[in-house]
């Protein structure tokens, strides 16, 4: 086991708590009304999105959907700028007028947030036919979940993508419900990586659970879309711990089906590897914890104390300002 | 007894599976999930799958399916969750359901019923807050309908069921939690005739859905400064019940339309221009419109407050009708 | 060979020759101004509507596409109600209303005629939904063309049909273009059968042009679905002769192309096999022409004759009458 | 130089492809087929197929690649083949085109061109007739042009192009084959103004893309008997050029607007809504609206033609307004 190894490791560690932290504060935030609207968690998802965006560069293009604040981290979108979004401040990434479902961050090429279930993957392939189009070695990834495989889009989408071999890395959230419909009520075939290769795309799927599986499958795919041959399917099986959204009494799963899998939570899986291995001491994750403690505790702070977006420009960019 | 907008959709939809057993339920999440607003809660136990069908994400094909199953005399009910996502089934409602029996020469009906949730105000964001039951009731061949109170919650699917043609019926997410009384035996009540919610003689207010509230809190406070508005709730908004509000507006000669709508090309334009045509010289000052901004709803509430009708924009519209 | 096989393929032949000089007359009623609007014609693929409307019973249901005249005539509607809805008369099989694109006969459970390609789709599965539920052993048939296939809609239905297990043929008529696009140019797998049993449905790739194979198939297929064991997916390979519509020049594809397949004319090649096996004598064979030709010659004369819809009629059916 | 509308968009696709290398074309049979309506002949042989891209049958997907290519620095042209097949990309086009630039606190601007044939009159039938123009106006972040010149054939299109947000542009089925003398150096033209197509004291006739023609006819009876009508083009029909309309209603004190849509809900209610809201006390006489019948056209021709606007209809309602 190499330094690098270990760092990474380190790093995507962080980043999974940095993301169930702030899930958790989120929580607590909604219930104190300073969050409102649909709010959908990534408790118990965390591998995915730390482990499939570490892979992606700069340059590289990020389709996301309403269920992305651990994806607008891992991206590197500043905390604050989420929180305050969430708060309907101006100073968030939005300028508070997208809320939890639409994260923008153009700087970063986050390009959202969506909250029409696979709506963003036609966006997906327009973006990575621009970069085709424009000789750059970029790859575009879009995020998506097991419910919205069964959308029209999706279909169009990968068929698309292969027939045009563009770069755009498909990654599949199969967190195995679509609200409350599980896959098996969604899907005729629930094997989603063995449907996806039907459109003669290459595909996978790893388990979502593992960030570093997650993160390997992630580098090899994004280097064959980059070097040109064409999109990758990959289905990232995983699980939410939480409900849907915050209105979901989750009639439809069983209390020990959950159990089961949080049994293989991705962050105590990965600290107990390192623990194991002695990578990680009780003082480094006292360390981590804290330090995510207090990037939140700064972000909501600032969040709270931001100013709200004037009234008056509530029609300002309905149309590109100064037109 | 007290009952609220949603036990009253919920008595409505149960009545019709236990009347017809042509008659079944159709939509994402309407079974295990209870409705995503809770609607159907409890109708998968007591009517089981055949009758209460959890779709796949899957919008165009499920509202066809249930346009192909009401051709062959079934009566389904299809649950769109919310109206944002029926663009995605635009194609089969416009070019099948409400295209079919005109373009067969009568001989192939679709005697089948679309709910969906409509409206904004609940910070949702621009992509779950639309307000389109306006833009609906330019459809040919369609019957749109828009319950604003809990007795027609309660009443109007089993007339829509009655319809051998199409009927949207569109339900006000805001209004889901509003309580009334019910008569024990309250039952179906017409779709074809508006409703005056209050008597008044100075001004009438024209609303339906969601903003018949809004219209009537505005008419308190007129009222407060000796104003007597009518409020009229036009309740079906394909065909318009024209005689009501041409009726009232020969009384009172003034108007003021309060539509959730885009301003431009909403309901409420279409309602002015039959005022215009028919009762231009009784008018004693030009019509209001107070309809929402003319931008994707924001997130943050001072935003999509200041964008939504309120009491107090339509209080100032009725001052200036009448000064 | 035993004398059903033969009369069998005697009424195919006697079929495909009536959809063939059908065709061929409304070229000449096109040119003449007669029959107006778009076109499509359905020479060269005749053994698919005839083989694959061979094994349906009177129960069985039909969704077809714009290029349906054979898909009507196999299924059989008169040919004089056919021709007259060409000429836009009032006893057309749709009032005059639908035209070419739109021919609906509800008594044989012909639903149309549908100009949206893959709009046929979701509602087939509506109407297997209604037989299923109902309890009914009929199956529907749905065809389409390869370019729809690649429709959002194709898979949403696929997979709806699969889940649900219903009696649906989808019969894809594969004539390798969708108007001037290629069907490796529109899909990155071009083996369809192939993609539609990745939906988990029982799918086949038949000879378009032999028509004893398609009804061989289809039957099989007829047979299965109608017993409960789901969906079938029957790709016929197949070409149309003509261009695509009478608008089309025909720019995308060689001469030589053409004429290859014409090679393979599935008229000829019945009339071949049945001479070489002596069941067809020339004398027969003029008898079948003339028959066809006379019952053309008559449909024309009535199409002619009859009578427009009086145009106070327009509004009709738009709603049910005496709603 | 006498050039056909058809022309006239050809040159302006043409002179935008030469003029910037981030604009390309993208639709069904754009390339090989050389557009469906002929617009595009030879531009793919011109400029190879990565300018001009055949699509698969998937208007959601190409649609949405559009928007996605625009939102990465491309210029897209899309092409919708006819207005009937948008409703299967409206949700990208609501939901993400209009959407996106407000919902992200103005970080992503979507460039995009849209075109699309419209109207009826063709015989095309129900579901190939649609004028759904003045229903697309009603959205929020778009721009909707309709030229009904050649000169704005030739013009509009790399005005819209210019423009850092989306714009729908609608060419009128019926207009493709109209010729008009256009300068050799025709090029750009503004689309923020109407335009007056003829001079009138008497009356103004409010129109738009195919209606223009018939106003301008309907004008010319008119003035046979006297009576002076003045034609309003509105070439943009989001955003209205509302000074245009209701200055020469201020001269005029009289109008009648003809609208290919149907009536109700009719981009001519919402003119008249404005015009009843600024201008009441200038009307003589009540705004007429002249539109198309509220059924699915008809194939048959007389039914067709009586469905729609005709300069007969338009002359009739001019005069109720001055009598
Ligand atoms: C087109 C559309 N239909 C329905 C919804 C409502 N909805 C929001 S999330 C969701 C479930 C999506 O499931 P999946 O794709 O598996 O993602 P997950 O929420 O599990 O991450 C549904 C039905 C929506 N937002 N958009
Ligand atoms: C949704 C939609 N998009 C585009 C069209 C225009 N169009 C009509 S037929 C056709 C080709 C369809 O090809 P295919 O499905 O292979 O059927 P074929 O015509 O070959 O029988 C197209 C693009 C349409 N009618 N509907
Ligand atoms: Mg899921
Ligand atoms: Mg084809």
């Amino acid at each position: 086991m190499n330094g690098t190894d270990s760092s990474a490791r380190m790093r995507m560690l962080t980043e999974m708590v940095r993301i169930r932290r702030f899930e958790q504060r989120c929580v607590e935030l909604y219930s104190a009304t300073k969050i409102r609207g649909f709010m959908h968690l990534y408790i118990g998802e965390e591998a995915v999105a730390t482990g499939a965006l570490t892979p992606l560069t700069p340059e590289d293009a990020v389709v996301s959907t309403y269920r992305e604040h651990g994806h607008a981290l891992a991206r590197g979108m500043p905390m604050a700028a989420l929180m305050a979004e969430m708060f309907g401040k101006v100073t968030g990434c939005s300028r508070g007028r997208g809320g939890s479902m639409h994260l923008f961050d153009a700087s970063r090429k986050f390009y959202g947030g969506n909250a029409i279930v696979g709506g963003g993957l036609p966006l997906a392939v327009g973006l990575a036919l621009a970069d085709s189009m424009r000789g750059r070695q970029a790859v575009t990834m879009c995020l998506f979940g097991d419910g919205a495989a069964a959308e029209g889009e999706f279909h169009e989408t990968m068929n698309l993508a292969a027939l045009w071999q563009l770069p755009v890395l498909f990654c599949c959230e199969n967190n195995y419900y679509a609200m409350g419909t599980a896959l098996e009520r969604s899907h005729a075939e629930t094997d989603l990586a063995l449907r996806a290769s039907s459109y003669g795309v290459r595909s996978w799927a790893v388990d979502g659970m593992d960030v570093q599986a997650v993160a390997r499958a992630t580098a090899r795919a994004a280097d064959m879309a980059r070097t040109g041959s064409g999109p990758c399917f990959l289905e990232f099986r995983t699980y939410r711990f939480r409900a849907h959204s915050l209105y979901d009494p989750e009639r439809y799963r069983d209390r020990a089906e959950v159990d089961r899998w949080k049994e293989r939570d991705p962050i105590e899986s990965l600290t107990r590897r390192m623990r194991d291995s002695g990578e990680l001491s009780d003082e480094d994750l006292e360390k981590l914890e804290f330090g995510v403690e207090s990037e939140i505790d700064r972000a909501v702070a600032e969040a709270d104390s931001d100013e709200e977006e004037p009234v008056d420009d509530l029609e300002r960019f309905v149309y590109a300002d100064g037109k | 007894m007290r009952t609220s907008y949603r036990e009253a959709l919920r008595a409505a939809i149960r009545e019709a599976l236990l009347a017809d057993d042509r008659t079944f339920l159709m939509g994402e999440d309407v079974g295990r999930y209870g409705g995503c607003f809770a609607v159907s809660l409890g109708l998968l136990e007591e009517f089981g799958e055949q009758r209460v069908r959890d779709t796949p994400l899957s919008e165009s094909a499920f509202v066809g399916a249930g346009i192909g199953a009401a051709m062959a005399g079934m009566r389904p009910i299809v649950e769109i969750m919310t109206v944002n996502f029926s663009l995605l089934a635009l194609d089969q409602i416009m070019n099948n359901a409400a295209t079919l029996r005109h373009m067969s020469g009568g001989q192939i009906g679709v005697p089948l019923v679309i709910r969906m949730t409509t409206g904004g105000g609940r910070q949702l964001a621009a992509q779950h807050s639309h307000s389109l039951e306006g833009w609906y009731a330019h459809i040919p061949g369609l019957r749109v309908v828009a319950p604003a109170t809990v007795a027609d919650a309660r009443g109007m699917l089993p007339t829509a069921l009655e319809d051998p043609d199409p009927v949207l019926l569109f339900e006000h997410g805001g209004l889901y939690g509003t309580e009334d009384d019910l008569a024990e035996d309250a039952g179906a009540v017409d779709i074809d005739r508006a409703a005056i919610r209050r008597d008044g003689s100075d001004l009438t207010l024209i609303a339906y859905g969601g903003t018949v509230r809004t219209a009537l809190q505005a008419a308190d406070v007129l009222a407060g400064q000796g104003i007597a508005a009518e409020v009229i709730d036009l309740r079906t908004l394909r065909p318009l019940d024209e005689r009501a509000f041409l009726d009232s507006v020969g009384r009172t000669h003034r108007a003021v339309i309060v539509d959730e709508g885009w301003r431009s090309g909403s309901l409420a334009a279409e309602i002015a221009a039959r005022i215009g045509e028919r009762a231009l010289y009784e008018l004693d000052a030009p019509v209001q419109r107070v309809c929402t901004a003319e931008v994707p709803l924001p997130y943050a509430k001072h935003l999509e407050d200041a964008a939504l009708p309120s009491p107090e924009r339509v209080v100032d519209a009725a001052l200036k009708t009448v000064t």
